[in-house]
């Protein structure tokens, strides 16, 4: 490849550095990020595909359909998160207002699941832009404090308006019904998910390689400078926020009719720090870290359920020493080993 | 005294029972918060640990004073452990890495706490017994003077140790600049260590005044530790004045919105206020407005 | 006729006049220089000029468009752009990446057509991503492409910021203190860069303490002291101006020891 | 290979093992003499632990005393436990383990109403025997066909309440109640019930879990016009802070608490100001006060007996009780049914008379899964620190 041409003084900078790269990284760098992306990719959809050989029965076809559930708010919520740096300790919120619209909307006023669903995305979406605008003025711990009350807020009025939600002991929801047919049970539930999961991940993935995405991370990286490179730094935030919010309502729809009840503990304050737990162990700024947050999350209480009384302090222990050794995170920290791993065994 | 009145001085005293306990909180979120930046998530279990060790020390015979500096004493070093092995190492991990880890230590002393002593509720006994006291017709609880009486004190105590003390203005000093301070030969280590041990002993000590009042369990810091949190957003962090303030604002906001407006919504009536303080404030009542220099 | 014009500029921070009734001129294709001591109000005045602060008096017009107030981006969408005396790099992305946000207003910004990848995306990416390449080489940055932004040294970010400033192809360039920290050998590569960048047609503002460097390129020069404004004028008018003199080096000295002022950070 | 997908393969061998530890050996046939599986989801932690915690260990006391004297039916019990918290997607995703994984036999438990309610399809179309220890009468009303309950019902505990003060020529109260399950559904239930009582609810007030001080809503209901009587629904201490500041304002009229306080926890946690509080409840907390000749008096003072002297005076409460009579109801019906199959336990259940447990006489039938009478209720009061009986 032809170099470009060089004002004279710089050839001498250029060598001083011992920085290995050269002009020649541009291709495989382009091939890593496909890789990145189709890789990343194609491994999920692997495990998505052989994870039905291992599911004896429904209670394992629950856990994974809670794993994707999950995942799919994680995914959503790392871009807000991870990339674009701006805190959420409500997101449990969104999550328990879709899953009501689609309880109430079915329950109580018979419109089919599948209408239901998108009005409830839409309906947190709406809301979502409506408070972004004022709490995303925020920043840092403030901003944690103003989302906390945010979910708070919704979390109390669904867990107070009992002739609408049923109140603190939930409610039933209809069986979700496609085409006629009623979605009932593990198995078809694992596929509605794992479709929705995917379609969310692909998203992501695209939004983060794109003009949009690089705009978010540069206003993580420094919120003037991209205002100066002409990102309208307050528009991005409020659009990653509501793209958050309507993940989370759509998962908290699906969650609803998959499990036929609703509790406002949907919404509450736990479920939002488990929602960015999940983000920050999985790794931040990484959306198949987001994906294996969400699954070590929901496995781990299932395993830790033998140890009875120890349960918690064994999970308390588990999340401390992943965030201090790996603060970073899982997947971004088993990826720089492995690629340690690989130079090494290049060399 | 009109009925009226009396009604409204009652329900400032019972916001003003609540509040002096979000203060105390609180006013431990600040301290951590001033010397490192970290919001301890965990602070809530300092109370908790405060009020549950003084029980089991009084149950396993020993005196209430002895009790409580034993139970002081403890979540002291736990919170001085919290720091050095918990904090100190991911000492370079970003603000929610951060939080994460602090939550995980709340699960933890959570765990080893229920499994130790029990999932029972626990009361202490009053300190200076339970008879109210009149105020113009309205009443409150010797306890809430003890817990209000000591969170003055525990304001003036700390105003005194950070502009008098050299420890204190090294706090300060890490604080602001925590690389200036090493090369001034501050042990910025240490004064990590010990505004954790402060912070904790500050927890413990509400933990044991409100017990009386409220009886403690192994999972009575979270609600608190929530409580204390928003108290010390709505003052702005890291100043000890404004933790105290913002404490008994929302408690005195609770009790007139259960009072006057709706006992089912008070909680909420109370997020919304300081929703709509940060969204003119954004750091709070007293916090700095910091200009971001570039 | 003028690309940007300032009248009767002022600022407040409490009581503090950070700036006070400053007008002036500059001129398009021009290299424009601000100096003054420590505190004289230059980073301040770029950031009233670049909408980062509010100014509390005064007009400011671009083009004859009357600016003031405008934030950042609005006024990034009128040809504006700017580097930070304080680096303001974006340390999680690679270099590269850096530049292309710098591209921004120039790519598909379309939520609906980045979700789904659409072609526009790709190909505009792409093309953005050789334009920046070449952006990157034309400043030395040609060894740092795929480097993470994180991991570079001083000189290297300082190029960075103007590479990702000139990425937006900005009529109106202001480089804050772009030779601060640098060598002499390296001062002398960004002062090549900038002289290109100038020829290029780019209007180009400069708050520089390396003197050396402000006398040999620059067109105009503005004095502030103080907030208020001391001098202006050629480099030769200025050099010559006796309250130039006084103010930095109080009553003795002469014109020439200006230039060994060195660089103050 | 390229090394994200690598990474990516790794992780993802890592999610499969990781899923795949949790699949347990396919259940073989069981032989008759394999334990009973008994399968339980307790609020052990989370607010509702004080209901949890002494329905497991009264479980697990009593399951060992069991096997010891030879088990049922000559099968040894085998208790499956896991805590949901008092959450009801835990519940569900327990209950589903339970039932797919531990092929339990029966299961018992759900502490509270909505964790209850949120199993109850799962367990109707597993068509497994369900006991539940929750207070919502809900669940049982109306009646499905595997579920039963053993606590008397929010309903019974207001009209044991307004019968109560009817007595006393009590007809204004004013109700203060938890914002949580218990105390929602109570109040509901209350509001329902009254107009049959010619009882009006002149004020209702709420506090959430956690408040630490409701002299506010108590001066509100203090100011409220000819209120004659307080009724507080709610559990754990929250009631305690309300008796305290109940005192504290010095209100004239009586108090009464809900069966969720029955336990001596309560007593202790309001010291003094509890003197003279009313609460329905089960005979448990009163068992050595019963009459001789009382036939619930064997079953109560056993209990009580047998879960001091593990846990300490005072430590006895109704909930543990609840789940005595859970698990005691599961044992009758297995001896009547011969053998632990679900169909023939579940119409075991269905068909139990006379069945005298902590919580009083327990008469099933088809359209009665609960089998209480409001009689097995007893008014009591606290004098001297000490439950007493009313009537």
């Amino acid at each position: 490849m032809a170099h470009n041409v060089r004002p004279s003084g710089y050839s001498k900078f250029a060598k001083k550095q011992t920085y290995t790269r050269r002009m020649s990284t541009r291709k495989s760098r382009a091939q890593m990020l496909l890789s990145e992306r189709g890789g990343g990719m194609a491994s999920l959809l692997l495990v998505i595909l052989v994870l039905p050989l291992f599911l004896a029965n429904d209670y394992h076809y629950d856990v994974a359909v809670n794993i994707g559930i999950n995942a799919i708010v994680v995914v959503g919520l790392n871009l807000l998160i991870g990339y674009a740096g701006q805190i959420s300790l409500g997101h449990a919120g969104f999550f328990g207002l879709g899953a009501y619209t689609s309880a109430v909307l079915t329950a109580h006023y018979g419109l089919h699941g599948l209408l239901a669903l998108p009005i409830g995305a839409l309906g947190v979406g709406v809301l979502a832009y409506a408070i972004a605008r004022p709490v995303l003025r925020l920043s840092g711990h403030y901003l944690a404090m103003a989302t906390l009350g945010v979910g708070l807020i919704i979390n109390i009025i669904i867990s107070r308006e009992a002739w609408l939600t049923g109140g603190p002991d939930g409610m039933y929801v209809p069986l979700l019904e496609v085409f006629g047919t009623e979605v009932y049970g593990g198995p078809m539930w694992y596929w509605i998910v794992a479709a929705t999961l995917l379609l969310a991940v692909w998203l992501s993935l695209n939004l983060i390689d794109s003009p949009v995405g690089r705009a978010l991370r540069g206003l993580h990286g420094s919120e003037v400078a991209a205002q100066v490179a002409g990102v309208d730094t307050t528009r991005y935030k409020v659009m990653v926020f509501v793209i958050s919010a309507v993940m989370a309502a759509v998962a908290g729809s699906l969650a609803a009719h998959f499990s036929e009840f609703v509790t406002p503990a949907k919404a509450d304050f736990s479920h939002s720090i488990l929602f960015v737990t999940m983000v920050v162990l999985g790794g931040m700024a990484s959306t198949f870290g987001a994906v294996v947050g969400a699954a070590v999350l929901t496995l781990l209480p299932q395993f830790l359920a033998d140890f009875a009384d120890y349960e918690h302090v064994i999970l308390g222990l588990i999340m401390m020493t992943v965030m201090i050794f790996m603060p970073k995170g899982l997947v971004p920290t088993l990826a720089a080993l492995a690629r340690r791993g690989a130079r090494r065994t290049a060399r | 005294m009109p009925p009226a009145f009396v009604e409204f001085l009652q329900f400032l005293l019972s916001g003003i029972t609540s509040g002096a306990i979000y203060a105390l909180v609180g006013l431990g979120f600040a301290l951590i918060y001033n010397a490192s930046h970290v919001i301890n998530f965990a602070q809530g279990e300092f109370v908790m640990l405060g009020g549950m060790l003084t029980w089991a020390l009084t149950s396993a015979g020993l005196d209430l004073p002895l009790a409580i500096g034993g139970a002081v004493a403890i979540t002291v070093l736990v919170g001085m452990a919290l720091e050095k092995l918990a904090i100190e190492p991911a000492r370079d991990a970003n603000v929610v890495t951060l939080i994460i880890i602090t939550i995980g230590a709340g699960i933890f002393l959570r765990g080893v706490v229920s499994v130790t002593l029990g999932k029972d509720f626990h009361p202490l006994p009053s300190f200076s017994g339970d008879d109210p006291i009149s105020i113009l017709g309205a009443t409150i609880m010797p306890q809430s003077l003890w817990v209000l009486g000591v969170s003055a004190l525990v304001v003036i105590a700390l105003q005194g140790f950070f502009s008098y003390t050299l420890l204190g203005k090294s706090i300060l000093a890490t604080s602001h600049n925590r690389m200036a301070a090493k090369l001034m030969g501050i042990n910025v280590g240490f004064v990590l260590v010990l505004s954790f041990g402060l912070s904790a002993l500050l927890g413990a000590m509400a933990g044991i005044l409100i017990a009386p009042i409220t009886a403690t369990n192994f999972e009575v810091g979270i609600i608190l530790g929530l409580k204390g949190f928003a108290a010390a957003i709505l003052g702005g962090l890291g100043n000890g004045l404004g933790a105290i303030v913002g404490g008994l604002t929302l408690g005195i906001i609770e009790s007139l919105g259960a009072g006057y407006v709706s006992s089912d919504y008070k909680d909420a009536i109370a997020f919304v206020v300081i929703l709509a303080v940060l969204f003119f404030m954004p750091s709070g009542l007293f916090g700095r407005r910091g200009t971001e220099r570039v | 006729m003028s690309l940007l014009r300032v009248e009767n500029l002022g600022i407040q921070f409490g009581g503090v006049r950070a700036i006070q009734s400053l007008d002036f001129v500059i001129n398009p294709g021009t290299i424009h220089s601000i100096i003054g001591p420590n505190g004289a109000g230059k980073t301040t005045l770029f950031n009233i000029i670049t909408g980062i602060y509010a100014p509390t008096a005064g007009d400011i017009y671009l083009d004859n468009v009357p600016i003031t107030g405008r934030r950042p981006h609005e006024l990034a969408r009128m040809g504006m752009s700017r580097t930070f005396q304080n680096l303001q790099i974006m340390k999680t992305m690679t270099a590269i990446e850096n530049v292309m946000v710098g591209r921004h207003l120039h790519l598909n910004r379309n939520l609906l057509s980045c979700l789904l990848r659409l072609p526009s995306v790709t190909r505009g990416d792409r093309q953005a991503r050789k334009r920046c390449v070449e952006l990157m080489e034309s400043v030395g940055l040609g060894a740092y492409i795929d480097a993470e932004a994180g991991s570079m040294p001083y000189g290297a970010l300082k190029r960075l910021e103007i590479a990702r400033a000139l990425a937006a192809e900005p009529k109106l360039l202001l480089l804050d203190e772009p030779a601060a920290g640098l060598n002499a050998a390296e001062t002398k590569e960004i002062d090549e860069v900038i002289v290109k960048v100038a020829r290029s047609g780019v209007t180009v503002v400069l708050v520089e303490h390396d003197m050396k460097l402000v006398m040999g390129i620059s067109d105009h020069i503005l004095v502030l002291d103080y907030g208020r404004k001391l001098a202006e004028g050629t480099p030769d008018e200025v050099r010559a101006n006796p309250a130039v003199v006084a103010a930095y080096l109080g009553n003795v000295g002469n014109v020439g020891t200006v230039g060994t002022m060195g660089t103050v950070s | 290979m390229t090394t994200p997908l690598k990474t990516g393969l790794m992780l993802a061998g890592l999610a499969i093992a990781a899923l795949g530890l949790t699949v347990s050996a396919p259940g073989a046939a069981r032989a008759e003499d394999d334990p009973i599986r008994v399968g339980s989801f307790l609020a052990v932690t989370g607010p509702a632990s004080f209901l949890g915690d002494p329905e497991l260990k009264t479980l697990e006391m009593y399951i060992e005393r069991i096997n010891q004297a030879g088990g049922l039916n000559g099968r040894m019990l085998d208790l499956v436990h896991y805590d949901t918290a008092g959450d009801a997607n835990k519940a569900r995703t327990f209950v589903k383990r339970l039932l797919e994984d531990d092929e339990v036999d029966v299961i018992l438990g759900g502490s509270t109403t909505g964790t209850t309610m949120a199993v109850i399809p799962l367990v109707e179309r597993a068509e497994v025997p369900f006991i539940s220890f929750a207070g919502g009468v809900s669940i049982i009303d109306p009646v499905k066909p595997w579920v039963f309950k053993t606590p008397h019902t929010d309903r019974m505990a207001c009209e044991k309440i307004f019968e109560d003060m009817r007595g006393r020529g009590i007809v204004r109260v004013a109700l203060i109640s938890g914002t949580g399950g218990f105390g929602k559904s109570m109040r509901g239930e209350c509001m329902t019930v009254a107009p049959r009582f010619d009882i009006e609810v002149v004020a209702d007030e709420t506090y959430g879990p956690g408040d630490t001080d409701m002299v506010a809503q108590l001066t509100k209901i203090k100011n409220a016009e000819g209120v004659e009587a307080v009724v507080n629904a709610g559990f754990g201490q929250g009631p305690a802070i309300v008796t305290k500041n109940f005192a504290q304002l010095g209100f004239e009229v009586p108090l009464y608490q809900s069966h969720g306080v029955a336990s001596k926890k309560y007593i202790e946690l309001a010291g003094d100001a509890a003197e003279g509080v009313r609460l329905p409840a089960a005979a448990l907390l009163v068992a050595e006060k019963l009459p001789a000749g009382d036939p619930q008096r064997p079953i109560v003072v056993g209990y009580k007996t047998s879960y001091e002297a593990v846990y300490g005076d005072g430590s006895v409460s109704t909930f543990g009780g609840h789940a005595l009579d859970g698990l005691m109801l599961y044992k009758t019906a297995v001896e009547a049914a011969g053998s632990a199959e679900p169909a023939a336990v579940r119409d075991a259940l269905e068909s139990i008379r006379g069945f005298m447990g902590t919580a009083g006489e327990v008469t099933m039938s088809a359209d009665d899964h609960l089998g209480l009478g409001l009689s097995a209720f007893r008014m009591l009061e606290i004098r001297d620190g000490d439950w007493t009986l009313v009537d």
